[in-house]
């Protein structure tokens, strides 16, 4: 019998199950694989809350989706092509993603009475006409990975755990897809346990050989490599990329990276990521609280390293009193906020940007420091190192705004080699001699940037604090004509920093239109995604996703006048609109998500219509 | 300490700055910072490799007077902000100023955790039991029943026994001294700074105006024979007019006998020994309300000081080890990472 | 030798001297006999940043400003017609405030080699040619005192103690004022000590005599009782007012009163009023830190109590994490911010409005909460009072923002007795049944707010926490349409206190017109004097002080649409004037002044011309 | 206990909610959760009045599944929260319950300070020796060289001793159990509760998926009798198989002797007194490695209670003082104070 093989432009998949099923390793293969044989890729992982739920239920579903195409791919995808579902709790819930006609691959054992009951079905949705519209295959994998695996002298246990290889061999050989990649990993994985990799790899071919040969399946799919530029790709997470442009702006400011930091869900896997890198002098702290690991991070900062600390939301709140100190200082330091759902604390495992104005206002008093963003995972990369360079050049506090949406999720990276970064530029100040003018802290360049002194050497004695400070010496002044004018300068060294950033570019569509789509973070990709449509469509439409949040790039305010209406997809209740409306005074609408998930395009192309129709209409 | 040491010799005076001295006339914090600029010299440490960290408070102003590095940051957070340092540059010598509400108030988290973790660092904590700069609330250390700003009635908290706390969190060096006694808090100064890992130097001092004479019967001439103990290295622990008093251990119970009516002698008493636990453990139960009959007398002196390896060299060690055995970090191959795939 | 008494409609005199001089004493004891005289008040202590700062150093100056009159003041006057300086730096420091032609009376002693030089003086500025334009009084106090004390058997320290009463005397005797108020005064004060009773009463009346005796003061002034409305008075500070409106909202919401607080400048005083309240079952608890301080009063108000905190802006700062728990928990709570100059540490004797923007978005999270603000010392007990009625009956947070200015300052105060005052209905759960339905605990009233459940009350057992909560059951829950669901609710909860609130109303000025001058806080009184002034001189202003920010009242934006321009003066750099902007899209002008000082009326005066200027060019 | 007792006896079951445990399998925390349902009937402590106040961590949802009252506060305030309640609310029965990390790491200030004032309530501490749901980094209570999440080369934090600690604070009451000897623990929980004032109990809790077997030692039928020593009150501190060893004092210092070996009896021993400050102190210090050569036993058991006056008992008594004092406050009279006048 011979398999037909479908050419499809793109995929998506979600893998689903129990947290204990192993389904984020899984689609974190398929992946790979899928990246190493040249599709773009774009991944949304989708974890419980609990570390373990309760085997079977709802609340335990672990969910991992991913797209991968021959042509670009900016998100993981709105509603799948195929959902493989381990049990009856994993079919419930993602369920409402799939497409209808999509493909339904389900572990039969995993519908079993008890776990029917833990779904919450009265009976089999396998045996309902529903499912008519879907094309389903069941496959006792339970059974199938025993039988594969008899006589190996494998506990219940182990044999079950390696269930998914079956489920991703099968994979494989619907998508033509090379075992190589996931053979290698299975051997470094269990390479103290030889018994587990011939388990493993026995499973995966299985599977494969399992859709090779059963007469059910004839058809087989074919996503050509997608025509990404030219060079060298990885595959990366946003808090893995954001690790590395860390390590990065240390080498090419020279300076040692020190990290302090309390775990969080979502920045803890930061910490993780950095502490292996001891080799590259990175000195990870993990301190008592988010109050000390901000303060060691300006402790070291004054001591002269590249210092860094990170949480999440209710972390970060607790770090507004030093990020006041670190103003007032000026001294380098990067604020990471790896974002999600709040407030209090909310939903830990979920993605959102509303802590957008906690990093524009959230101290005390007039204290304005410059706030970046990344678009995707890789981008973290770009953004995180940009965050380092302007604390650096600038001796300022800067926040990085991340979010569990790219902080966990992944894309292909054509990673940079080390010589085609920009240096970063240290100014220090130099040894004093006896003749030398008396060393003033608080002098400052055209920049309005006063220079690094630091400890150990010679002549430049000096002490610095949160009181304010003299202009130049930087000593204790309560003299109300200095207070005004440190608090002027202070804001205009940050409104300075517009002078060296790029101008703001449209990412899409002409200069002068309809409708502009303002984003930032995250949702670049399915903004992105939307405007191409609605720009196919013929609608008037362009598309600009600020990075640079505090200062604005220069020329915003201008770009945005070319427009008849301008909307604001966030994930929030409507933050960067608040700003965007205050500065520029045009009624710019908010498009808000407040579901701890990011927008699907179709959400975004309904906004866009509805603009656009408004502006025809006026 | 690992500073390098210097050829030409400072004085007091090169650590004084150019800012006015601004506490109340008066206040136990001049003294403890002459006694600090007149010890430094003899540490050999250059002026440059000195950084004074403190929070906020009345004692907190302290770095502004030391013609050092400083850094004046926020209230309780000292100890965080040195700890970065260090771990920054472990070659420095670094020294906390706290107060009792800067450090076992609102800073009492991260006390204790520098403590455990032994940076090699000096934390001087004033004890004024009060709350100066804010004008005179209680503070942890104030007695209860104290009448206060804040405490019209008299405080309600039992207050904290900041040795005992600080050796509960497993402290390698404690001391106590006062502000008036300048010599034995030279030493006690010069002992701190000696002690490699985190010496927590409690230190007695005059707030004449919000809290005038809490320690008086310490320092005052007539009481302070009574009710002083001076620890001394290898020495019984002896007190009283004319030495006429010492402690016993009576299996494992302190107790005060006399001296001068036959029944003791020097020979029967505790030996003071800073490296045993259980005694400086003891030591910070001497701690009753001095009014109470049968009180024992308060120690001054180092109470304990051991060795435990410090945070700072901990990592320095695994820093090298990892450079040691994957080599020294080369960036292109962190970011192209196991897996690559070229689109040609 | 007949003297003449002059009348003036009001009088600013600033007392200046070392902290040790007893200056804020002499300034609130001459403020309090003018009060019971009849006049209308305002003051504005100006403390020294240092405990007691050295003696007769610029830094350790103390300065008490008032302006009394016989019509009603609003401010503590801009320039001074009196300068009483105990010292060369006293004079030294605030002579810029004596208008030309004011009077100065020194205490010549103080002028003294010693003082001239540490004030910083060559020569004394007494002798100067530079005093002509005034009229300069030339008292030796320190001898005169000593004098009159001779033979009464007191120390010197004690003798110099009691200066500060002969230029008291003096004064009274200036401005024809009863002795007897500050007579009874040092009676109470000194009950312990007769000689000191003594002592001071006679020094308070030597001073007095020896302007009634003395040939050269040949004036003497008048300053006839004002015309204010009807009623009662009393004296009162900011910090005092605000005391007594949570002992006024204890009493009409039959709650006791719990107060978690760490201390700081400038809102320890409210901690210290409280403590003394014991006997209306007040309970105040000094807490290890701010954290503390704010979770206790969480504990507290889920255990039925009208919970309250209170901090100044750094303190604020640490309380943000915890506000969003109280946000997710709905229950009542009231948070005071006496706002300093900032960012970080700043210059906490001083004050300013820059913390109006962490109050809004200080948190993680999309987490709002109704903000009110106060215009005027007294009016801190309606604010206040106001804050708890709203966080009662709406079960939220309620930020309460003052400032070191008003905190300080003091005003006559028409109190209300208890029975004018509003009551304050709580709603609480009830016990419930076996059979009764389950107790739902975030089940809402139709404005959006839930039942407060207490512990104690049988059948409402119930678990809530920071995590979002499910619609009415209060469950935790992930679900991403019932997250979205739940923060919109919140929102509009806080949104709908606008149906319960005052519509705003112009304190000054034409419905329509030219200038709209918006203000919020302790601005109040000086705007309200330049837009007077201004109307008489015929401008086209009107004065809008705004007391709920958050929400808004109803018709702000309605209101603001009858002007041509909108001028926001802020003691900070530009807050409110960015809600307002995005809020109306209106292009409202900050004023702005960061000096730790409050606004002269002058510079409002300039602002509003220049505002109608420009309006009158376009 | 002040709160009133019931009539009606409530079993377990009465404490269980509807929700859904959401341990994972195996979890500790599920003993633990059984226990304290199962003992709370026999406090005589009706539902309505008891509350449960947590921080975060896994052990902090806990709070969830006791059909009490109850709070899931945020990270490491838990006490703080539980501070305020008892403030308002002296007559309930308030438990706290918190990890290692909520109550040692964040929360470490406001455990010391909460632990010094006594209140009235119960501090059940899960100490895992690991963040469980941050998912595996190390805790202050981790082991020195502890491989986890943050630290591929080893913890460099000498970890707390949490009874040492908290005696260091001047708890009133201290002790030790762990998830798997159910009966004991039940015990203990009852004294914990029994005790008027802050009880402190530490509990061994075994997180299988990130930190399995961190306690295997003193839980394990093997090793149980040579490591685990079980204080009673009034009892001669005796372990080991055939209870073949005891522990004497030597002039103040621990040791272990043989009892089977004819050099000591049972009468030689330390006799444990849970009101004995010292020996309190000295228990705590039995924390060596259990691998190192000649180490204690680890004990499990009340370390130390005793009586101290409760803050929110003498605020009680201060604010009944003013209204004796000064009569019950009338507001009238405050809002006019002393010096009013009047506009006709
Ligand atoms: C976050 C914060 N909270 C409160 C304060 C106010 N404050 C400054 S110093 C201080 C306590 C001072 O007492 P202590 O530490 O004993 O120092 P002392 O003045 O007695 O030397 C307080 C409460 C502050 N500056 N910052
Ligand atoms: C302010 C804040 N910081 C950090 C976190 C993340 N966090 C939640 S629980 C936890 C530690 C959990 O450890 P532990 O207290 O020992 O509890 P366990 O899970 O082991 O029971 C951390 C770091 C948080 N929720 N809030
Ligand atoms: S208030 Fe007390 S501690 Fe502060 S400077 Fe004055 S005397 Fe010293
Ligand atoms: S992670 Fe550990 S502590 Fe948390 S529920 Fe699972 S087993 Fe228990
Ligand atoms: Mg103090
Ligand atoms: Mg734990």
């Amino acid at each position: 019998m011979t398999k037909v093989v479908e050419e499809k432009r793109e995929v998506t998949i979600v893998f689903a199950g129990d947290s204990g099923d192993g389904i984020q390793l899984t689609g974190t293969q398929f992946t790979n694989t899928s990246a190493l044989f040249g599709n773009d890729v774009s991944t949304f992982p989708n974890y419980p809350a609990e570390i373990r739920a309760p085997q079977g239920t709802l609340a335990g579903v672990s969910g991992f989706q991913l797209q991968f195409g021959s042509v670009e791919v900016f998100t993981p995808g709105d509603i799948c092509d195929v959902l493989v579902a381990m049990n009856a709790a994993a079919f419930k819930v993602n369920l409402p993603r799939l497409k209808k006609s999509g493909t339904i691959i389900v572990n039969t054992e995993g519908f079993n009475p008890k776990s029917l009951k833990l779904a919450g079905y009265e009976a089999s949705p396998l045996e309902d006409k529903s499912l008519e519209d879907y094309r389903t295959i069941q496959i006792d994998v339970t059974k199938m990975t025993q039988t594969a695996l008899v006589d190996m002298g494998l506990g219940k246990k182990e044999v079950d755990r390696s269930r998914n290889m079956f489920v991703l061999g099968f994979l494989y050989y619907m998508y033509s897809r090379d075992l190589s990649p996931t053979e290698q990993f299975i051997r470094e994985k269990f390479t103290k346990n030889p018994l587990l990799i011939e388990a493993n790899i026995k499973v995966l071919r299985a599977g494969y050989n399992f859709g090779d040969t059963s007469e059910t399946f004839t058809s087989r799919y074919n996503v050509k490599a997608a025509q990404l530029p030219k060079g060298t790709y990885r595959n990366i997470m946003g808090n893995q990329a954001a690790a590395l442009g860390l390590v990065a702006a240390s080498k090419k400011s020279g300076l040692n990276l020190f990290y302090g930091s309390y775990p969080i869900t979502p920045a803890s896997d930061i910490l993780h990521e950095l502490s292996k890198y001891k080799n590259f002098e990175v000195k990870t702290f993990q301190a008592e609280d988010e109050i000390a690991a901000i303060c060691s991070a300006i402790g070291s900062s004054f001591g002269g390293e590249l210092a860094v600390t990170a949480s999440s939301g209710p972390g970060i709140a607790l770090k507004g009193e030093a990020i006041g100190l670190a103003i007032m200082l000026e001294i380098p330091l990067v604020i990471i906020n790896v974002q999600r759902g709040g407030p209090s604390t909310g939903m830990p495992t979920k993605t959102e940007q509303a802590d957008l104005m906690q990093a524009m206002y959230g101290r005390n008093g007039e204290a304005p420091m410059p706030i970046i963003s990344a678009n995707s995972p890789s981008d973290c990369f770009d953004a995180v190192f940009e965050a380092c360079r302007i604390a650096i050049e600038h001796m300022t506090p800067v926040f990085f705004l991340s979010d569990g949406y790219m902080a966990n999720g992944s894309e292909p990276w054509k990673f940079p080699s080390t010589a085609s970064l920009p240096s970063i530029s240290v100014k220090q100040a130099k040894e004093r001699k006896e003749d030398d003018a008396t060393f003033l802290p608080y002098k400052r360049d055209e920049r309005l940037v006063r220079e690094w002194a630091l400890p150990g050497t010679k002549g430049l004695e000096h002490r610095i604090g949160g009181i304010e400070k003299e202009w130049d010496t930087g000593n204790i002044s309560y003299d109300p004509e200095n207070h005004q004018r440190m608090v002027k300068v202070r804001a205009a060294k940050v409104a300075k920093i517009a002078d060296s950033i790029p101008l703001q570019e449209l990412n899409n569509g002409t200069a002068t239109g309809d409708v502009l789509v303002i984003g930032w973070g995250s949702t670049y990709g399915v903004i992105k995604t939307a405007v191409s449509q609605c720009i196919t469509e013929g609608i008037s439409v362009s598309h600009a996703q600020i990075r640079y949040i505090e200062p604005f790039p220069r020329n915003l305010g201008e770009l945005i006048k070319g427009f008849k209406a301008v909307i604001i997809p966030e994930m929030n209740n409507g933050q960067l609109v608040k700003i965007i409306r205050d500065r520029y005074l045009i009624d710019a609408k908010g498009i808000n998500k407040i579901k701890g998930i990011p927008f699907s395009t179709d959400e975004i192309i309904t906004a866009i219509k509805e603009a656009e129709e408004t502006v025809k209409k006026a | 300490m690992a500073t390098e040491t210097i050829d030409i010799q400072l004085t007091a005076k090169d650590f004084v700055t150019d800012q006015e001295v601004r506490w109340c006339p008066g206040c136990g914090d001049y003294s403890i910072l002459k006694q600090v600029q007149s010890i430094l010299p003899d540490t050999g440490v250059k002026k440059e490799d000195i950084v004074f960290i403190s929070g906020i408070g009345c004692s907190s102003r302290f770095p502004y007077y030391m013609n050092t590095f400083g850094m004046h940051s926020i209230h309780g957070r000292a100890t965080a902000v040195a700890s970065g340092l260090k771990i920054a540059r472990p070659e420095l010598s670094v020294w906390v100023i706290t107060g009792d509400g800067d450090s076992l108030s609102i800073g009492g988290n991260h006390l204790i955790h520098t403590i455990r973790r032994n940076f090699n660092m000096n934390i001087l904590l004033f004890n004024n039991e009060i709350y100066g700069l804010t004008k005179g609330q209680y503070s942890p250390t104030s007695p209860e029943g104290k009448v206060t700003k804040s405490t019209p009635m008299g405080s309600l908290d039992h207050p904290f026994n900041p040795l005992a706390l600080c050796l509960g969190a497993d402290a390698t060096f404690i001391a106590r001294a006062m502000d008036r006694d300048v010599k034995h808090l030279r030493d006690v100064l010069t002992r701190a700074n000696d002690h490699v890992g985190t010496s927590l130097l409690e230190i007695y001092q005059n707030c004449n105006v919000f809290n005038d004479g809490a320690f008086e019967i310490y320092t005052d001439k007539g009481s302070k024979v009574e009710e002083a103990l001076f620890l001394e290295e290898g020495q019984p622990l002896i007190f009283g007019a004319d030495n006429n008093k010492g402690i016993i251990l009576n299996s494992g119970h302190p107790k005060v006998v006399r001296l001068d009516d036959g029944s003791y002698t020097a020979d029967d008493l505790w030996i003071h020994d800073s490296s045993d636990r259980y005694k400086a453990h003891l030591l910070t139960t001497f701690f009753d309300n001095p009014s109470l009959e049968g009180h024992l007398p308060r120690p001054f002196g180092v109470f304990y000081a051991t060795d435990r390896f410090r945070y700072e060299e901990a990592l320095k060690d695994q820093l090298d080890l990892a450079v040691d055995k994957k080599g020294k970090g080369d960036l292109d191959s962190l970011l192209s990472g196991k897996n690559t795939w070229t689109v040609a």
